[in-house]
């Protein structure tokens, strides 16, 4: 079994899709000989040939509305961002072409946009946005937030079978940080189910609920507190489209307190989401307040230091749940 | 006329007015009719308050709508043809059955969105006809994307859509013709050049008043043609077509015409409209204009045109008795439908 | 004083702002002449010239763009979208180069982009969005939802000055359904502050939390309850960001109960974020769940009945607002 | 040379190349070997791991961040510059001063931003610069919108803006560019065409590689010009920004060059760039070929000229100095600035 980074898992997943599927393909800026800007997609057009790895003229509306036609007429189109940020670009297409294609006329748009999302890579302003909140309140898309190598593979083998469109939000700082062994392979691969949170920890005075790179971090936090005596439970959310909000509130309502992390902005990020549900669905069980930890309600700042003031860092983390715990 | 072989599978070379045969002329008379029809009867039911939200027409620009869809290949294996929302009549004759047309109008459960979409946004996959969104120029990269799904697989299908002037202006326009012009794919579009866009004279969009001249900037070969000449966008689209099947890349044509009426039924035109305008185009009227050369050039009988109309009359009070008739979806039907569920279209593939 | 409808306080507090203002103009498709698509622009051009109401190309990226760069070089644009929905075209504009300019290099970009928003107008799926929480997520937009005539012409005042972008997300269903006396004029107009909920009647069982066009149902609710015996009290947010949450904590921590209320769809709607912050800062007050009730989680459909269907109805609020009241 | 007289406020006639004063060619010839020495020295620092991020180089290309910048008036009451990510010429020329743009790159407090944005995303109202994003082609629709105040209040100010040929395939060159046409403000379009969008050849980003020829289908009149020649685009933005200061429309000079380099620090460029191109377009280094022409065609003492590269280096080792120097914002400056006060700019109004 190879061990795999994240990112080469990602490009393991395209690579065995379009193995077994023909429909499948990439497209988007620098995909084809370079493989992306990150790599992502080395090598599949030498493999694949160029129509099914594509560089495309620099237009994200223009590239994901594309992929809508080409999944509408039958293909399984993988749209690059080359950035994450770049998605704003193409807002317009995404929720007003892919997610309301089935809905109006049932008329299925099974296809993926890849979005290298997120910061601590000193990326400033517009190289480290976290998107996936630009979407979740527009119903027909499916958002996936993988955290680990073995997720980054089996989910995206399943976004791109999904019949609906994915976001596909791969955390860049953890694209060479993230490691393990990955069942890989065109017909034996792993396929990890959308919509399905992942328990990492079991615990019985708190949880924490997050997704992508936090989760590292609420796990460095649970065994910091372990030593302390405080059991914490870990969930790893993995899809925030669908939402698996049984698996929050069994976990809340043993446990009695939620602390939810993510790395994106407080405000209007998902964790208003999952805290709004707890509230309303796991009230009776709750022994505290319902609290969150996020980053600034700021763009991302470029400098170091002002980068870290931005992140939401372990100790950050820690302090919540410390708090918490005490409560 | 019963069945009317309204669809090309062979590709003609290019095809001059005159060398239109007379039966395809009477079966581009038939569809003008019945699209006039249906619209006319559309708009009495608008003012009679039987449709909700608004009501747009495309009268005058029937030569267009028609003579655009009659050249391609209908059914679910066919060519791609995403319409605008003045081109009713495409929708008629890529096989959207007239009937479904009033349903869409009333919101009713019979329409092709069970009504959860209203006016000209009208689909589906039996048809291969997307279903528009309201947004400008949105179809654009999608059509340039079906187009590309027949290139990858190596198809002889092409991918066609229109849209106004006004979306010229849009970034979609400008993205997805120039992906398609880069990736070479076998798409045509059509833009109709009604000189507004809503109350917008077409001097405030753009200093390039030639549209055709836009795809030239993208090193797409283009075309204008007389909009309100059947013929002539019937000829100028067999053309297109052609060249796109043939995998010669995308192609564009403009068709000059004029906008007839308000934006929309509640738009009160007169106020911005010159009426000297309105009354030179009016004598160009596409229906007309093939009625008299149908008449004239090809001496058809009288009697014949007058069959059509009637056999259009019958079908259009049928279709709107059939409508009227169709309930609304069950309420419960709005919570429907978001996400298509695994396997979707396997069993079809 | 005269009695206006909502959207002639529209116009008369752009109407006002440009006559005092030379820096105001108005921009956007059809704004002219005709006034726009909905007459909220109508005779201003006659009054102030073809360079201060600017009919353009059908362009919302572009439009939005050049608000942003004329409001740079010190100008004060109202830049009019012919339907909120369209906005969605200028998503990148407003979150990339209007949300992040100030504070990225401290240069203001006092503009409004005016958004006909919502839905119960029969508009189907594209001209019926509430566009609100496409946005709140981004700092550096503020966001204002008047629900009251008065407040449509103060807060619109209000947001011209206001040196940053503000979304202005004015109810296409009020247009024409409320009205009430306004103090308008050049000099005398009233302001309203952008940032400040209204306490539109006290209470002392529940608070109803909501905005625009829920306002007035949320109101007849309390009346209906109070034959019941069960005192509502009703706060209109007014505005997203800021958001007075204040306002809303203080009334939470003394009714106990709180029913957030919006005509936005539930997952990501802004009813979310204010559910979280009640969940964290007035846990210790609240004696039930935290409720919300907003329209489904899909597009907007088309016929009336489902229409109807999708939106949060007043007796939807009712019912939900008897279950807090009786938990 | 002290203070180069760099700005012209008289707007001269269409300047062929050798018209260009020598005193001008010389003030040219300062900035461009400035850029060079400041790029060079930056180069160095990313490569000893002193700045964070990336670092773009412009080299090869300084004829037009220089060419196009010095016939603009400056400061706060000046024109609008809106300059790409290979324009740190332009910078200089508009007054930001060396030191800051050292202190941008590493990300310093006394960099325009205060460390909250990286490399040229760099601007102040102090010398009317916008702040760059990183979203090729948005600048265009703001730079329209800075030409349509200056329109709107009657001052003779033109808004310029330059980009890569890889923005042209982007919606808002398209939207900004008609807009600009339509209303008819004083604004100026450098595109530099580069023939590389990161590793995309220009034929695979349009069919149509002459970007000039983009301009003219939104009806804005278009040069192209040798942008390897500092005299040509000198002279060509001369006359393109007389045009638009005198109320005659906007302006579009494409400007053909090459990129010298990766389209970063951190791209291995030799995987997928010819070297024989590379090679010949060194050969046409801007630089070498202004030093030529001031030697060969104007008899420029080589005193001279080495006055001016040694004025330079003292320059840019006393900015490296202070930029190095200088700290980063406290870490609370994060939390500030999201929301421009009220009352702001008024003041300096
Ligand atoms: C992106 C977008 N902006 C605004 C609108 C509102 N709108 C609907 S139709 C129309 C004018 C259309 O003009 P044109 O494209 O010339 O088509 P025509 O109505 O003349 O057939 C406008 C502005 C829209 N549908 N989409
Ligand atoms: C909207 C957008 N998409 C993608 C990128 C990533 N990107 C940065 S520079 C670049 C290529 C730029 O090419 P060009 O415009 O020709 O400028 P050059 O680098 O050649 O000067 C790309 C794709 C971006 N900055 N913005
Ligand atoms: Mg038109
Ligand atoms: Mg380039």
């Amino acid at each position: 079994m190879p061990e795999l980074t994240y990112l080469e898992a990602i490009r393991a997943a395209m690579h065995d899709e379009m193995e077994i599927d023909e429909r499948v393909f990439v497209m988007g800026e620098d995909v084809g000989r370079q493989g992306g800007a990150f790599g992502a997609t080395k090598e599949l057009q030498q493999r694949f040939g160029d129509l099914r790895s594509i560089d495309t003229p620099v237009a994200e509306s223009g590239i994901v509305g594309v992929a809508v036609g080409a999944a509408m007429a039958g293909q399984r189109p993988i749209a690059e961002m080359q950035f994450a940020d770049f998605v704003s670009c193409a807002f317009d297409q995404l929720i007003t072409c892919a997610a309301k294609m089935h809905y109006r006329v049932g008329w299925a748009v099974p296809m993926v946009v890849r979005c290298p999302n997120g910061g601590g890579v000193g990326g400033g302003p517009y190289h480290s946005e976290n998107v996936e909140a630009w979407f979740h309140h527009h119903a027909g898309l499916k958002i996936v937030c993988p955290a680990t190598a073995t997720d980054a593979y089996g989910l995206l083998r399943s976004a791109i079978r999904d019949p609906n469109p994915v976001v596909f939000c791969e955390h860049k700082f953890l694209y060479r940080r993230v490691k393990e062994e990955v069942v890989t392979g065109a017909r034996d691969g792993l396929l990890v189910p959308i919509g399905k949170a992942s328990l990492l920890r079991q615990g019985t005075d708190l949880s924490i609920i997050t997704y992508a790179s936090t989760v590292q971090l609420a796990l460095a936090v649970a065994d910091t507190l372990a030593a302390e005596d405080v059991s914490v439970e870990v969930i790893d959310l993995r899809s925030l489209v669908p939402f698996d909000s049984e698996a929050v509130l069994d976990s809340v309502r043993k446990t009695g307190k939620a602390l939810i992390v993510h790395e994106d902005n407080l405000t209007g990020g998902f964790g208003g989401e999952v805290a709004a549900v707890i509230a309303q669905h796991a009230f009776e069980h709750l022994d505290a307040p319902v609290r969150r930890v996020a980053a600034l309600d700021t763009p991302i700042p470029f400098a170091p230091p002002l980068e870290r003031e931005y992140l939401p860092l372990e100790d950050d983390i820690l302090a919540a749940a410390r708090d918490l715990a005490a409560y | 006329m019963s069945t009317p072989a309204r669809k090309i599978s062979a590709v003609p070379p290019p095809t001059p007015a005159p060398a239109v045969s007379d039966e395809t002329a009477l079966d581009l008379y038939y569809w003008m009719v019945l699209t006039r029809a249906t619209e006319e009867r559309a708009l009495n039911l608008y003012r009679q308050g039987k449709l909700p939200g608004s009501y747009y027409t495309g009268r005058g620009q029937e030569a267009i709508s028609i003579g655009m869809a009659v050249p391609l290949r209908s059914g679910p294996d066919g060519d791609w043809l995403s319409p605008w929302i003045r081109d009713l009549g495409s929708y008629l004759v890529h096989g959207v059955p007239v009937w479904r047309m009033f349903a869409q109008f009333m919101g009713k459960e019979g329409s092709t969105t069970q009504g959860k979409d209203g006016n000209l946004h009208i689909g589906g996959r039996e048809w291969n006809i997307p279903c528009q969104v309201s947004h400008m120029a949105d179809m654009i990269p999608l059509t340039v994307g079906a187009a590309l799904a027949y290139k990858q697989r190596g198809e002889d299908r092409v991918a066609v859509t229109s849209f106004g002037d006004g979306a010229t202006s849009r970034g979609d326009f400008h993205e997805g013709l120039n992906i398609a012009a880069v990736l070479e794919v076998p798409a045509v579009f059509v833009a109709e050049n009604n000189r507004w866009a809503y109350t917008t004279p077409i001097s405030k969009q753009t200093k390039v008043t030639d549209l055709y001249k836009k795809a030239l900037g993208y090193g797409i070969p283009a075309v204008e043609v007389d909009g309100n000449d059947v013929l002539a966008v019937y000829s100028a689209m067999v053309e297109a077509v052609d060249h796109a099947r043939a995998g010669r890349g995308p192609r564009f044509i403009e068709c000059k015409t004029y906008r007839m009426a308000g934006h929309a039924a509640h738009d009160k035109f007169e106020s911005y409209m010159p009426m000297e305008l309105l009354a030179e185009w009016s004598d160009k009227d596409p229906l007309k204009r093939l009625e008299q050369s149908l008449r004239d050039d090809r001496a058809v009988d009288e009697r014949r045109l007058e069959g059509i109309r009637s056999r259009v009359k019958d079908e259009v009070h049928e279709a709107v008795e059939r409508a009227d008739a169709d309930g609304f979806a069950d309420p419960s039907e709005a919570h429907l439908g978001v996400f298509a569920e695994p396997g979707w279209g396997d069993d079809d593939a």
